[in-house]
């Protein structure tokens, strides 16, 4: 750490994204990791008019065909352009990943800050719900999802949210109960600010590092969960696919057709890459301590 | 000011991450060493030992023959008890099992049986006409919640007693005349009753033993535990380690002891199918239950004999929901079958040798062969759903398929929902469900068109065709025709010959293709995966083995 | 060959005979901030039995030049660009990392700032100690544990540590910041090192402990005859006891001479404005204080419940405290860390939950209100916290940190803000173009700044000073004084003002309360107290003041 | 620390109980009954099953008896495998599942920690890097890949250990535990590292510096001990989580797990089954919680003193 006199200090002052975004730019791996995302989500924004075939198109006669100059990346055993699938499964995974951990995000840093800093009793008692909740049978609370609400994305992205945010809680509220005992909280306390302005002004931002690690942890995890719950009937179906759909097919042929798994794979690992960077660039882009230049 | 320290000398350093290295390479010895722990695989020391291993699917829920109603329970039941007869393994014709030998009257309504005077249990005690007529009352008390007890109904008055109609079993057509001879009356002469006797629920049991452990008709008492187990069958139980395997080994008091050649089998539960095929690959089994369907496919093109396809007397089907007000019109049923290119499917999808079936009843079911009415015809089927009101599909309602979880039904539904688009141009959804969600929705009628499959009890078509009677148990398409119902029922039964009775069948079945609620697709066949060492195995319709016939010769690889 | 001559005390620089002789060190930091030269071209040396002062304000790198003796900066950012430092023949800056274990176990000791961070919080003291020994970097002397242990114990009790053999197996949070200092030196010791240096091992503790351990130091080199390198910010605690001084400034090395020389007739301006800044003497302002009181507070207990662990034990911060503050006055609070002095001013304001007793508030009670019906008091009355680091929300800009009480209060709205806080940060002596900017872009002083900024800022009448200079450097501090109370004249402020150091509560205060294990044992005039404190603990904690003069310090230091 | 943990078991009960209600809420309304099979089961068949499982007393009135058995310890009888007690096959899965749980544990701590350490010595560098990748992907590797992926390398292809099994062949151990150890191993190295960095970040580690330790010691004695609290605390979530998500290892390996238990009771809609099974989970999270704290106490000095004072 360097002494803060010997700070160089720019006059021209900026606001935390701002900032951040100035930081970011000088991260080149976070930038890399951006671009690439921001790639994925052009391409699945543009698919339905650059994917080269229609994802249902069939061709039972050719069947499952390595990469080749027709289709770049194969075909499966449907004969259908693995390519297509892919760009057409990234529109549902990217979906599905970004917004169900956002979901997941929100009630998890809410409830996480408030349990930790209120503390006492009503910690205990919001923890021990996460206990419950942990403890429900995942299994038998899906199949009822999907019986009652019949089946549809909006009820996937709940499902997983259900399920996400309770690691999430734990953690920042971790995270609180060490900031509540901070000077800034207390002083924050003395001016008179009411608890719920000082939990969102002064205790989660300051959350944001762990919580954005987290984030990108969660988002390949939660993709890969759509993938299990599609496969119980909730979420997506037939002929539509996903990335974790795709791989989980791909796993039962990975020794005949293996670039029914491979390619799959390196979409959804080039994603956690790439958010794993973005994330880790973030944190230290909105920590202000961190030297802006 | 404080300092960070982040960074150390390099000396130490690397001093560290060297000891690091070190333990991460002792690791990974050790694990090394572990694994060379086996020189001689399962199936090696099997075929010296005299031990099969065998893929058995899932674990059993129960070895009581009266209770059991699954493939792998079949299976373990057949090495461990036997019935009055058996079935030849290739033309699955009667012989001799428990009865040495059986007359049949004129009229073929009453059959006596001689039964050997060595059949033994496997704790020696005598074995004779008594425990029959015991199991079989057993069998047929609705307590005991069996769902084979209809096995029972040709049996003369055996149906009215299980419905409760009447109380005295002494009124059922079985009787025990003297120790080793036992008279079967039925109610019809029933051409495929000698078949019945071989299936495990009208095996016996020791009636000491099931007493012993809880009254006659107590469901799922331990008398079918490893230890209390007692079977009249070539093996006996000798350990059972739930979703571990299942062990049997020779039984010395059965009475054909001296030609069964195998020691021990071992049932392993190998419920992931690509599990099961890698561990064959690894020689830890002899036989597998499945093969996945795109590894048939390798086998195929190495065409490695391993790989035995063999056709199955089960049909693999859509139900329609005939009450859905756009599936009412037969007009649509049949257009929706007729642009099935089934022969695509089996070739491409199935990949199996599967048969395309354009009936229920797979073709040959003891010399009958269904009506063929129906075929690959997108034009006729255009024309079809045309007169119906859905020129080139327009209006056709968005229809649905429903399908239990499954890799193989997620195929055929894509290949098949790819097809009507194609063919018929109408806006086709899949949906799949988990098991008994999917089993709640069909039962409820809260389907259109449902995946289904049938594999039969016993070589008849009657097995197949009495499904669709009006509100039968398995019919859920809500088809109902008397007429029909009238000569499964009440006509074919009373045929003189088989050949009449045949005739009326496929009378029956012309209807049911007629009206079409339900569109076969293909003709089941099984996969297995055979160690060359297996001899005598035997490929029939039924994929019954009888394990007493089944021997190994020293690995040929 | 000639023998060498004895190393005797001596105030000439006699760089032949002196064991450790730094020339032109050079230490920068390449960051991305670019490169900072923390040590410019600085040289000195120090004799075997002699104490070289280094003194400095922080980030003058007095203490990158020590740790770069012993290899502790972390490379990168440190690099060491230049310069020799020769210890008996030998050059520490560029000997392999071998010797230079040697070196730190054997011959070079060094005692820390801060005796709670510095000790492993997980192994009792006995180990850490002992450790040097049976890990010594040459085998040959290496000793096992038994003869380790009977030698750290006898150094505790040397140290002054009573019930050694007991205290041996105790782990460091059981002991306090003076008695953990004492483990500190101890370990420093145990191998005998020929050189000694100390790192402000005495910023952290209170007046009287300083005054210990000052003296624990001067008498172990005496008896041990080790060089001594002693760095401080504060010019006053290094008067008894250093025989030369080296001054530094942004790395540079303003002055180097000894003690009588630096202190009483320096050339340089830069010692001069250090010498000027330490607070000496009585408040040169009016007491401003009216008769009416503002606060009263009767019989005040606070007693914390203690819950870690099981069962619940209590802890008695403030017991049974009468006071009143008057309109306008300044009010001083002293005692030593522990005493429950911030307990009691954070109860004043309904911070802590007070047990038992009533504080009134301009005539009104504000004991039992809820935190709603305090709102409005809230206003009315502020805080401003030691720790200028911790104190200000890391994310905020000044402006965010400062527009938020104006916000909240309604003392501006959304078209004046900006003014508004211009304003602030003028009061507080804040350049405008930093408003943006956040709070680890400044120097703890500014920090400080922004934090009283924030605090004036509702306009209260009350403000409560919690150790508001004890983090900065002397020269800051006396800003940062000034201010307080250049802003208690301008907004006629009533302040409670809490600290450790006397010299600066005397500088500050018109009246003094001393508090002493939660309760208030003595209070006065500020003059009138220094002049007779009847307290024994009074009289002990105003004899314990360092002074800035060498001579009556040596003297005093005697007389202990 | 007694004290302390009983308080801690008490807070369990209401937990408990909640879940089961709530379980056995969501088991009785979930569609398809244990009996429904695809051959249709004639009335009076069901009927004498229903009545064999009381499954024809109103709702509540099976909630307090089976709320009864349990409090005596029993679970009931199993509905999917006639005869067999829910705690016989719970017993019969638990050995199994607890030792490829425990195997499964030490590759993650012993893998995880020595990645974590190694990296945190030099961070941002390749020596940081590389580790830190490789829990990247551990993480997010799922297990339906990594399993058939060693399966065929060191099965097939090596030839060097089982491809399935448990107890039955030797070796057949070592794939499931690395399978199943492998995403928590990137977990704790992350954390190690994390934790690790912090401490040595602390004055204490440049004091030990400063008294010439060397490096190992310094890492080994001084900073370890501070930088696994982080991972301490993780271990119990991730037991009893390795516990419960075993079912995937257990179901690619054949292994006879409670994971397959507790997954195919709610396929088969085995009601007391899914009940016991959750019932069990949930005593394992909650105890694995305790234990983990109670090692961290026992870890910090401070808190050690503090409890045993106290209790």
């Amino acid at each position: 750490m360097i002494p803060n006199d010997t700070h160089i200090q720019s006059d021209k002052g900026t606001s935390l994204w701002e900032d951040a975004w100035i930081k970011l730019r000088k991260n080149r791996l976070a930038l890399i990791g951006l671009s690439l995302l921001i790639f994925l989500c052009i391409m699945s924004l543009l698919t339905p008019w650059i994917a080269p075939y229609g994802y249902e198109e069939q061709d039972l006669l050719m069947g499952a065909t390595p990469p080749s100059a027709q289709h770049w990346l194969g075909t499966d055993i449907f004969g259908r352009d693995m390519l297509t699938r892919i760009m057409w499964g990234g529109r549902v995974s990217l979906m599905v990943g970004f917004i169900a951990t956002a979901v997941a995000l929100a009630i998890g840093v809410i409830y996480g800050a408030v349990a930790g800093y209120v503390g006492g009793r009503v910690d205990a008692a919001m923890m021990r719900l996460v206990d419950i909740l942990y403890a429900l049978p995942f299994m038998i609370f899906i199949i009822l999802l999907m019986v009652v609400f019949g089946r549809n994305l909006l009820l996937l992205f709940f499902a997983i949210g259900a399920v996400e945010w309770l690691t999430m809680a734990r953690i920042v509220r971790g995270q609180v109960m060490s900031l509540r005992k901070q000077e800034f909280v207390e002083a924050a306390h003395s001016l008179g600010l009411s608890q719920w302005i000082i939990i969102r002004r002064h205790i989660i931002p300051n959350t944001l590092g762990p919580v954005i690690v987290y984030t990108t942890l969660t988002i390949p995890s939660v993709m890969l969960l759509e993938a299990f719950l599609s496969f119980l009937g909730l979420g997506i179906q037939p002929p539509q696919s996903s990335w974790g759909l795709l791989i989980n097919y791909g796993v039962e042929t990975m020794e005949e057709y293996p670039w029914l798994l491979i390619f799959p794979g390196i979409a959804l690992s080039l994603t956690l890459f790439a958010l794993n960077f973005l994330g880790d660039g973030l944190r230290d882009a909105l920590d202000p301590r961190t030297s802006k230049d | 000011m404080t300092f960070h320290f982040k960074g150390c000398n390099d000396q130490h350093q690397t001093s560290l991450s060297n000891f690091s290295l070190k333990v991460i390479l002792a690791f990974g010895v050790l694990l090394g060493l572990a694994g060379c722990g086996s020189p001689e695989t399962n199936v090696e020391e099997g075929n010296r030992t005299g031990v099969l291993h065998w893929g058995n699917g899932t674990e059993p829920q129960s070895l009581d023959p009266h209770i059991a109603t699954g493939v792998p329970e079949h299976h373990i039941i057949m090495a461990l008890m036997e019935g009055l007869m058996h079935k030849d393994s290739d033309t699955l014709g009667p012989t001799p099992g428990v009865a040495e030998s059986w007359t049949v009257s004129d009229d073929g309504r009453v059959y006596t049986f001689k039964l050997r005077d060595n059949a033994r249990w496997s704790n020696g005690d005598e074995h004779n006409a008594h425990d029959f007529v015991w199991s079989w009352w057993r069998a047929l008390q609705p307590a005991l919640g069996n769902l084979y007890a209809y096995m029972y109904f040709p049996i003369l008055n055996a149906r009215e007693y299980y419905r409760g109609d009447i109380t005295d079993f002494s009124k059922v057509g079985v009787k025990a005349l003297d120790d080793l001879t036992l008279q079967v009356t039925l109610n019809n002469p029933t051409p495929y009753f000698l078949q019945l006797l071989d299936h495990y629920s009208m095996y016996p049991v020791h009636k000491g033993t099931v007493e012993k452990f809880g009254a006659p008709d107590e469901r799922g008492t331990r008398w079918t535990y490893a230890g209390n187990l007692v079977g009249n069958g070539p093996f006996k139980l000798a350990t059972w380690e739930i979703n571990r395997a299942i062990e049997v080994e020779r039984n010395t008091f059965y009475w054909g002891n001296d030609d069964v050649k195998l020691n021990k089998i071992i049932f392993y539960p190998t419920e992931n199918l690509t599990t099961e095929e890698r561990m064959f690959r690894a020689g830890q089994l002899h036989y597998t239950n499945e093969v996945p369907i795109d590894k048939v496919e390798t086998y195929r093109a190495a065409n490695d004999p391993a790989l035995k396809l063999t056709p199955y007397l089960g049909t693999y089907y859509y139900r329609i929901n005939v009450n859905e007000p756009h599936l009412q019109d037969k007009r649509v049923r049949r257009a929706l079958g007729m642009t099935i290119d089934r022969q695509q499917i089996t070739e491409h999808v199935t990949k199996a040798g599967q048969l395309p079936a354009y009936a229920m009843t797979p073709p040959n079911t003891r010399g009958y062969y269904p009506p063929v009415g129906l075929s690959f015809d997108p034009e006729g089927a255009r024309q079809l759903l045309a007169e119906a009101g859905y020129p080139n599909g327009e209006g056709f309602p968005t229809t649905e398929i429903l399908y239990n979880t499954n890799e193989g039904h997620r195929k055929v539904a894509v290949a098949i929902q790819q097809m009507w688009r194609e063919h018929l141009n109408i806006d086709v959804k899949l949906l799949n469900q988990e098991w008994k969600v999917y089993l709640d929705s069909e039962s409820n009628g809260d389907y259109q068109i449902s995946r289904a499959g049938w594999i039969g009890d016993y070589v008849d078509p009657n097995n197949f065709l009495d499904m669709f009677i009006c509100n039968g148990g398995n019919n859920r398409t809500g088809w109902c025709n008397e007429e029909y119902d009238r000569l499964v029922l009440d006509v074919a039964p009373r045929a003189k010959t088989h050949d009449a009775r045949m005739a009326i069948f496929t009378q029956a079945e012309q209807m049911l293709m007629d009206d079409m609620p339900v569109l076969p697709i293909y003709t089941y066949t099984t996969k297995h995966l055979v160690h060359p060492s297996v001899k005598n195995l035997s490929e029939n319709i039924l994929d019954q083995q009888s394990y007493r016939e089944l021997y190994l010769e020293g690995s040929q690889d | 060959m000639l023998s060498i001559p004895e190393p005797q005390r001596t105030n000439e620089f006699n760089n032949m005979t002196s064991l450790l002789d730094v020339k032109n060190l050079k230490v920068h930091f390449h960051t991305r901030n670019g490169r900072v030269k923390a040590v410019d071209d600085v040289s000195f040396s120090v004799n075997a039995g002699e104490t070289l002062a280094i003194v400095g304000e922080s980030g003058s790198g007095k203490s990158v030049t020590c740790y770069s003796l012993l290899d502790l900066l972390p490379k990168p950012p440190a690099k060491i660009e230049g310069g020799t430092a020769m210890f008996d023949g030998e050059d520490l800056l560029t000997c392999s990392s071998e010797r230079m274990r040697h070196f730190r176990g054997n011959d070079i000791a060094m005692i820390f700032q801060d005796p709670m961070t510095s000790l492993n919080p997980n192994l009792t003291i006995g180990e850490q100690l002992i450790e040097p020994l049976i890990y010594h970097p040459d085998k040959a002397r290496r000793q096992s544990r038994n003869i380790a242990k009977c030698r750290a114990i006898e150094l505790l009790k040397e140290v002054g540590i009573l019930d050694a053999e007991r205290r041996f197996k105790s782990y460091p949070h059981e002991f306090s910041g003076g008695m953990r200092q004492r483990v500190m030196i101890a370990m420093a010791l145990i191998n005998e090192p020929r050189l000694l240096i100390c790192d402000e091992p005495t910023t952290a503790l209170d007046v009287t402990i300083q005054a210990q351990i000052l003296e624990l130091i001067k008498k172990l080199q005496k008896s041990r005859n080790v060089a001594v390198i002693f760095i401080s910010h504060d010019l006053g605690v290094v008067a008894g006891i250093a025989d030369k001084i080296l001054v530094m400034c942004n790395g540079l090395a303003m002055e180097t001479g000894n003690a009588d020389k630096i202190f009483y007739n320096t050339e340089d301006d830069y010692t001069k404005r250090l010498l000027n800044a330490i607070p000496e003497g009585a408040k040169t302002m009016v007491n401003r204080a009216q008769d009416k009181s503002l606060v009263e507070v009767s019989n005040l207990r606070t007693w914390f419940k203690d819950y870690s662990g099981s069962k619940v034990s209590i802890v008695k911060a403030v017991e049974n405290a009468s006071l009143t503050i008057k309109r306008g006055e300044i009010l001083g609070l002293v005692g030593e860390s522990g005493s429950g002095k911030s307990t009691l001013g954070r109860s004043i304001l309904q911070l802590a939950p007070t047990t038992e007793g009533t504080v009134t508030f301009d005539g009104t009670q504000l004991t039992g209100m809820s935190n709603s019906q305090m709102v409005p008091w809230r206003r009315r009355m502020q805080m401003i916290f030691q720790d200028p680091y911790a104190s200000l929300n890391p994310r905020m800009t000044v402006f965010e940190t400062l527009a938020e009480p104006l916000l909240y209060h309604g003392l501006a709205n959304k078209n004046n803000i900006t003014e508004q806080v211009q304003s602030l940060m003028d009061d507080v002596g804040l350049a405008r173009a930093q408003m943006r900017k956040y709070p680890h872009e400044f120097s703890g002083g500014q920090r400080q700044r922004i934090a009283i900024g924030r605090a004036i800022a509702t306009k209260p009448e009350l403000i409560i000073a919690d150790e508001p200079v004890s983090a900065l450097d002397v020269t800051i501090q006396a800003q940062i004084l000034d201010l307080i109370l250049d802003l208690v004249e301008r907004h006629n402020l009533t302040m409670m003002f809490i600290s450790h150091d006397l010299s600066v509560v005397r500088y500050i205060s018109d009246r003094v309360l001393v508090m002493h294990h939660g309760i208030l044992i003595e209070q006065g005039d500020t003059e009138s107290l220094w002049a007779n404190p009847k307290e024994p603990y009074t009289q002990n904690l105003l004899a314990a003041i360092p002074l800035a003069d060498p001579v009556s310090e040596r003297a005093r230091m005697a007389r202990i | 620390m007694f004290k302390f943990a009983l308080g801690r078991l008490l807070q369990a009960v209401p937990v408990l109980l909640v879940v089961i209600t709530m379980t056995f809420m969501l088991v009785h309304s979930a569609p398809g009954g244990p009996f429904s099979a695809d051959k249709a089961v004639p009335a009076e068949v069901l009927e004498a099953l229903e009545a064999q499982y009381n499954l024809n007393q109103p709702l509540w009135q099976q909630y307090f008896s089976y709320l009864g058995d349990v409090v005596q310890g029993d679970m009931g009888p199993s509905f999917k495998y006639p005869g067999r007690s829910v705690n016989e096959l719970i017993l019969s899965g638990l050995g199994t599942t607890a030792e490829l749980g425990l195997y499964a544990m030490l590759v993650a701590i012993f893998i995880g920690i020595i990645a974590g350490v190694t990296a945190s010595m030099r961070p941002n560098t390749i020596q940081d890097y590389v580790p830190m990748t490789a829990a990247m992907i551990g993480i997010c590797m799922p297990s339906f890949l990594l399993g058939p992926l060693l399966v065929l390398v060191f099965g097939i292809h090596l030839e060097w250990l089982p491809v399935s099994g448990w107890d039955q062949i030797p070796g057949d151990k070592v794939l499931p535990a690395i399978t199943l150890g492998t995403g928590y191993a990137a977990y704790i190295a992350r954390l190690s590292r994390g934790g690790m960095l912090e401490v040595l970040s602390q004055d204490y580690i440049r004091t030990a510096r400063a008294k010439g330790l060397s490096e190992f010691l310094i890492i080994g004695k001084h900073a370890l001990r501070g930088g696994l609290i982080p991972v301490v605390a993780f271990l119990g979530p991730a037991f009893a989580g390795l516990l419960g998500g075993s079912f995937v290892v257990e179901t690619i390996f054949q292994i006879p797990g409670l994971g397959r238990f507790y997954v195919q009771a709610a396929f088969n809609r085995d009601y007391t089954m899914i009940l016991g099974t959750t019932v069990f989970f949930a005593t394992l999270i909650i105890l694995f919680n305790l234990l983990s704290d109670m090692l961290a106490i026992w870890i910090n000095p401070k808190l050690r003193q503090q409890v045993r004072g106290n209790a």
